[in-house]
């Protein structure tokens, strides 16, 4: 029982050495004025102590310099640590390009992962040290919360849109993979492991064994595609009834309220399942929705296939 | 007791006041004003709303205090609307970086499998429990 | 002590004696204590729970209850602790007693309204705990959407209703202590002749105001969506289940606020008292207490930093934050600035004081690290933010509740509690709450989420220690309930003024007159003027 | 404190009004009290609709089309009568009120009974209004159907709706119960120009569930009806 024990979660990640220094700062700032304040309250109440209960204090009100003094200078350390731990948060949710892609579902109370090969799990993900990877999830019924304490990364999963987490392994190893945000009866059951593998290992393992049925993420959206008929107006060259989807990920999309959004992972999403919410300029409100008749597994798989729509000379020069 | 007592003839104007507003703002829902249909009609509400507390409610004639408690009502209605509009329409500037590759394109897996200047350990630590 | 046959005093406890002249009475006094007994069984039925958790997580299994059951246990103790505790232990139970007596008014500016909101409040306990009998409720405290208005099979309305009623105790408290506070000074008592408790009273207020019709109206909304399946968090329909969330700590983190600042106003009080001074930079801790009333409706989505909020918009909450650390911050230098020479008076309520310092400390600073967006990603949802919140609404806010229960304890009764025993039981409370949550700070940085049911088995020690200072905790808090009890009948007659201390309070008999003074007082000096006392006795 | 204890107002009050409580130390003190007790009251209010406005705010940016759909569907010239009537009833209020401050009984009564009379009268087209959307299957929930695209938007449209109308109208209940209590103490000479604080305090009420009305009445009858949207 005694063999786990420790102060500190392993680092597993790029970001958790950047977070415990962080921590370790913070602790080192505010435990100054910690020791500060019980030192002093400390001497005071033994020296000054008076077991008569009949003496008076001595008379003094106030001192505007002390105040300004002690309110500015904390002021001033809290501005200097909201700004190091804002440049932490942004290095936590903006993901580096060319990310490893997972998508993943909450549902009580399970976590289910798949990989752009086709490979799929239950409340187990691996991946491979040293390449950052990209999990983007959703929940397909309450609040749930991805957390990896290893990697000091955590996101809810929110029912309806996507949340995303990134990470880049560096040590190989098993980590705990925790629901965070409480989601019912089983909530603690809700947990998983994550398995950081050498990058050949991975590699095998998601190629592996007849494990990739039905292809990979993009294949499977691409049947799924053909199946629900989508292909019938969204023509690639644009002359269906439908916008063409063709290099659509990622790009600027004019809405017919004349907004301009960024067609990304969300937006694709709402689109597919709320149709008539944002409507392309110049095309009819006549696309049908798909709720109930896609799981949101099949949306992945057929925004994982919009994704790979790319003009192809695109993805070649966006890799290098 | 000090209360201010208008005349009968304020009242009905104020109420003309509010009638012609009323009328006004649904001539002005049925003309396209594009995106600002909204805006004018929320301008309108508000004046008339402030007819009401002025002068129907006395407003206009009560102590700062009691103004600056309508103020106060209506400064902290605000903070609650811009700081959690602050997040709703600041959610799209946020786009994640893009680009997906999938374990077979990975560019390179004979480089060194080592992230900065950490070497990798191949002992596992920190097993959850099988 | 001789005794003496002397005729009793006609007190606001002893001039009428039926349960209807309790149940029926306007009298602010009667209702401090009114609510005193209700506050204080909640707080022994959510201590109870929190005695059941503790022993649950002493093993990693989930062993002694199912995951269900202990699920209904953590959301019926928050539920009840903060809501039927925490936000009406200061202002309701000391603030009734004690404001319009501090003030020199005969009562609150709406007596009848006073009462009503005991009975309100009182109303939405029962319900809450008819909620209880019936089952339980397993939302945790914070009702989450969609969990409570789609998934949850427990009692969700029947609290909710509870809680949304409960609600309406809290604004009429507000309205009516802004009023008095505005209306029915004694001549003389100008705002800054106010004591400090006042000020934070007043600020309360404020929040209580300002704040309480949101969770009402959320709740309602809540109730409306499960109930009648109206549809505005729904994800199904559209609609955003952190739309929820934002209205949610839109009243609930100033509530935080309701919870500390009348606390923070009863340590200026005993500080002052028990140091014999004036409490230093008496306008800066008077001012502190409306910034941190006006700061603490700027912050409230710091605790959204994951739920999918915009970084941006994280970003400025989070900069407010670690704003309104700063007044809380400056309470903090002032008054340890006060005790630097006074002649401090070993007192139990002054034990207290030294606690609270102690445990407040620690919270305010771990509150940074949750401000901080980098740290908070990893700590939140962990037992991080159990023990951050724990220091300051239990350590903080319970310590100052005792140290005011102990203060004023001899004015509302009229009789004194063993000095030993309350200091002892101030000193179980302190060591047994550090044990119980020190080790839970550890923990969250270790990744363990709240709200586990069963943990891995690495978490272990850990929780074995902070169980095992829950016990000391519970004797702690057990403890101050017998003395008190005891010293009812048994305890030495306390005179006017025991502590020896200033305040319009003091200068009526104990237990105070049913209209307080016999004559209203006049005010000519300003709170805490111990200095000028040796002139008077000379 | 060594505070002089002098008999600021204590039995040299020969005559009490009958409305003065004992702990106030005359009426000026308890009506300044109860007037300030009301407007912070009226404080809560605003931030009890604000929580709906927030909410109906944020969708209503999400979702035009929906909103705009939604609002096509309500009916213009009862929410138009009803606001004529309410702001009405707000003229008689204040008149009510006037005829209290200058002492005249008759007028007071013959006032809050015509308000009164209004309030029902917006209560009565409310309920019409209400049931035109059960009979539409307009009512969010397992049976609302919407012919139409967004449905599920629209649905969210119709729970604010009924949210915001439904709290309102429990307002106007209150009100309407609130002024048969002043109608009967006015009918009974209990005011009088020195003292008529529960009617100032129940005018303030029924005008601030006016002014929600002026702002529920564009925000929900007249979000598109130039059709720019849809």
């Amino acid at each position: 029982m005694f063999s786990g024990f420790s102060l500190f979660p392993t680092q597993a990640s790029t970001l958790a050495p950047e977070v415990d220094n962080l921590y370790l700062g913070v602790i080192l700032i505010t435990g100054f004025f910690a020791v500060v304040v019980v030192v002093c309250v400390t001497y005071f109440a033994i020296k000054y102590r008076d077991r008569t209960g009949e003496r008076i204090g001595a008379p003094i009100t106030g001192s505007v310099p002390l105040e300004l003094g002690w309110s500015l200078i904390p002021f001033f350390i809290a501005i200097g640590i909201f700004v190091w731990a804002s440049i932490v948060f942004f290095h936590i949710v903006r993901a580096p390009d060319q990310t490893l892609e997972i998508y993943s579902t909450g549902k009580r109370w399970m976590w289910r992962f798949q990989h752009i090969d086709g490979q799929r799990e239950i409340n187990e993900l691996h991946v491979p040290v040293g390449r950052p990877v990209r999990v983007v999830f959703t929940s397909e019924d309450v609040l749930h919360d991805l957390f990896i304490p290893a990697f000091r990364v955590k996101a809810d999963a929110v029912p309806g849109r996507y949340s995303a987490i990134w990470f880049e392994p560096t040590r190989i190893g098993e980590y705990h993979l925790f629901c965070a945000e409480y989601c019912g009866t089983r909530h603690s059951g809700m947990i998983g492991t994550v398995y950081v593998m050498a990058a050949a290992d991975y590699q095998a393992w998601a190629s592996g064994g007849g494990a990739t049925e039905g292809g990979t993420l993009a294949q499977r959206g691409e049947a799924l595609f053909t199946q629900l008929a989508c292909v019938t107006c969204h023509l690639p060259d644009g002359s269906g009834r439908g916008p063409s989807l063709l290099g659509l990920y990622g790009s600027q999309v004019t809405l017919d309220s004349g907004e301009v959004v960024t067609a990304d992972e969300s937006y694709l999403r709402e689109s597919i399942l709320m149709s008539q919410a944002k409507t392309v300029k110049g095309y009819e409100h006549v696309m049908p929705t798909f709720q109930g008749l896609v799981n949101e597994e099949g949306v992945a798989s057929l925004i994982e296939y919009i994704k790979s729509l790319q003009a192809a000379g695109n993805r070649v020069a966006s890799a290098q | 007791m000090a209360g201010h007592i208008s005349p009968k003839s304020t009242y009905l104007t104020i109420f003309g006041a509010l009638m012609a507003c009323t009328i006004l703002t649904v001539v002005a829902a049925f003309i396209n004003l594009g995106n600002l249909n909204f805006p004018v009609a929320l301008t309108i509400a508000i004046f008339k709303a402030t007819l009401v507390v002025l002068f129907f409610m006395h407003i206009k004639y009560g102590s700062s205090l009691t103004k600056l408690i309508v103020g106060t009502a209506f400064f902290f209605l605000g903070i609650m609307l811009t700081l959690t509009l602050s997040d709703y329409l600041s959610r799209g500037w946020f786009t994640a970086a893009r680009g997906s590759t999938s374990a077979a394109s990975i560019p390179s897996i004979t480089g060194p499998l080592t992230t900065g200047a950490r070497p990798l350990e191949q002992t596992p630590q920190n097993n959850p429990p099988k | 002590m001789e005794t003496i046959v002397v005729e009793e005093p006609t007190t606001y406890i002893n001039h009428q004696h039926t349960v209807a002249s309790w149940l029926l009475t306007y009298d602010h006094k009667r209702i401090g204590i009114l609510y005193l007994i209700v506050v204080t069984f909640a707080f022994f039925l959510g201590g109870l729970f929190a005695t059941l958790i503790r022993l649950e997580l002493a093993t990693p299994a989930g062993d002694l209850f199912s995951a269900d059951v202990y699920n209904r246990m953590f959301t019926m103790h928050g539920v009840t602790m903060v809501f039927f505790v925490l936000v009406p232990a200061v202002p309701a139970v000391l603030g009734n007693f004690a404001m319009p007596l501090m003030i020199g008014a005969k009562d609150v500016a709406f007596p009848k309204l006073n009462l009503l909101s005991w009975y309100v409040f009182t109303i939405g306990f029962i319900f809450t705990v008819a909620s209880m009998v019936l089952g339980g409720v397993d939302t945790g405290w914070t009702f989450y959407t969609p969990y409570s208005t789609q998934g949850s099979e427990s009692n969700v309305l029947l609290t909710g209703i509870g809680v949304f009623i409960t609600g309406f105790s809290s604004i009429l408290t507000g309205v009516n202590f802004m009023v008095t506070i505005h209306r029915m000074r004694a001549p003389g008592m100008t705002w800054f002749r106010l004591p400090l408790f006042i000020w934070a009273l007043y600020s309360t207020a404020l929040v209580m105001v300002l704040g309480t019709p949101v969770i009402a109206i959320t709740l309602l909304m809540l109730v409306l969506e499960r109930g009648l399946h109206l549809g505005i968090f729904d994800p199904r329909l559209g609609g955003d289940p952190v739309l929820f969330q934002h209205l949610f700590w839109f009243y609930s983190h100033p509530a935080v606020y309701i919870m500390i600042l009348p606390p923070m106003g009863v340590i200026s009080e005993v500080i002052a008292c028990f140091s014999r001074k004036n409490v230093f930079g008496y306008s800066f801790v008077a001012f502190s207490s409306l910034a941190i009333a006006v700061f603490g409706f700027l912050v409230w989505a710091h605790h959204l930093f994951v739920a999918g909020i915009s970084p941006y918009s994280a970003l400025i909450f989070s900069f407010l934050s670690f704003a309104v650390a700063i007044p809380s911050a400056v309470k903090t230098f002032n008054w340890t600035a006060t005790l630097y020479e006074g002649a401090i008076w070993w007192k139990t309520p002054m034990f207290f004081v030294f606690g609270f310092l102690g445990l407040f400390l620690i919270g305010g600073l771990t509150g940074l690290f949750l401000a901080s967006l980098g740290l908070d990603v990893h700590l939140t949802d962990t037992y991080f933010v159990v023990a951050h919140f724990h220091y300051i609404m239990v350590g903080g806010a319970i310590m100052g509740y005792f140290a005011g229960l102990h203060y004023w304890w001899p004015k509302m009764t009229g009789r004194m509690y063993n000095d030993t025993l309350g200091k002892f039981a101030a000193l179980l409370i302190f060591v047994g709450f550090n044990l119980t949550f020190g080790p839970q700070f550890i923990l969250g940085y270790l990744g363990m989420p709240r709200r586990y049911h069963v943990y891995p088995p690495e978490f272990q020690v850990l929780n074995v220690l902070s169980s095992a200072g829950a016990s000391i905790l519970a004797v702690g808090y057990v403890l101050p309930a017998l003395y008190f009890l005891y010293s009812l009948k048994f305890g030495a007659k306390a005179g006017a003024n025991p502590w020896k201390a200033t305040g319009l309070e003091w200068t009526t008999q104990s237990p105070p007159l049913p209209e307080n003074f016999r004559t209203t007082p006049v005010v000519t000096e300003g709170a805490y003027a111990y200095s000028k006392r040796e002139m008077r006795v000379a | 404190m060594p505070n002089g204890t002098i008999a600021a107002h204590d039995e040299h009050h020969g005559q009490h009004h009958p409305a003065l409580q004992h702990h106030f130390q005359d009426l000026e003190q308890q009506h300044e009290a109860s007037t300030l007790g009301m407007w912070l009251f009226l404080v809560t209010e605003v931030m009890f609709f604000g929580g709906l406005i927030l909410a109906y705010t944020l969708y209503r940016v999400w979702y035009p089309t929906a909103w705009a759909l939604g609002s096509e569907e309500l009916n213009i010239y009862l929410g138009g009568f009803n606001t004529i009537v309410l702001i009405g009833s707000s003229l008689t209020m204040a008149l009510a009120v006037r005829a209290g401050q200058t002492g005249a009984q008759r007028a007071t009564v013959g006032w809050l009974l015509f308000t009164m009379a209004l309030g029902l009268t917006f209560l009565v087209v409310k309920f019409f209004e209400y049931k035109e959307k059960f009979e539409r299957f307009h009512v969010p929930g397992a049976n609302f159907r919407f012919e139409g695209p967004e449905s599920p938007h629209v649905q969210i449209f119709f729970s604010l709706y009924f949210a915001l109308t439904g709290v309102h109208a429990l307002h106007m209940v209150i009100g309407v119960g609130l002024m048969t209590v002043i109608t009967l103490m006015a009918y009974r000479r209990r005011f009088s120009p020195e003292w008529y604080t529960p009617l100032e305090l129940a005018g303030l009420y029924w005008h601030f569930v006016d002014i929600v009305w002026i702002f529920l009445f564009p925000l929900l009858y007249l979000v598109d009806r130039s059709h720019h949207i849809v």
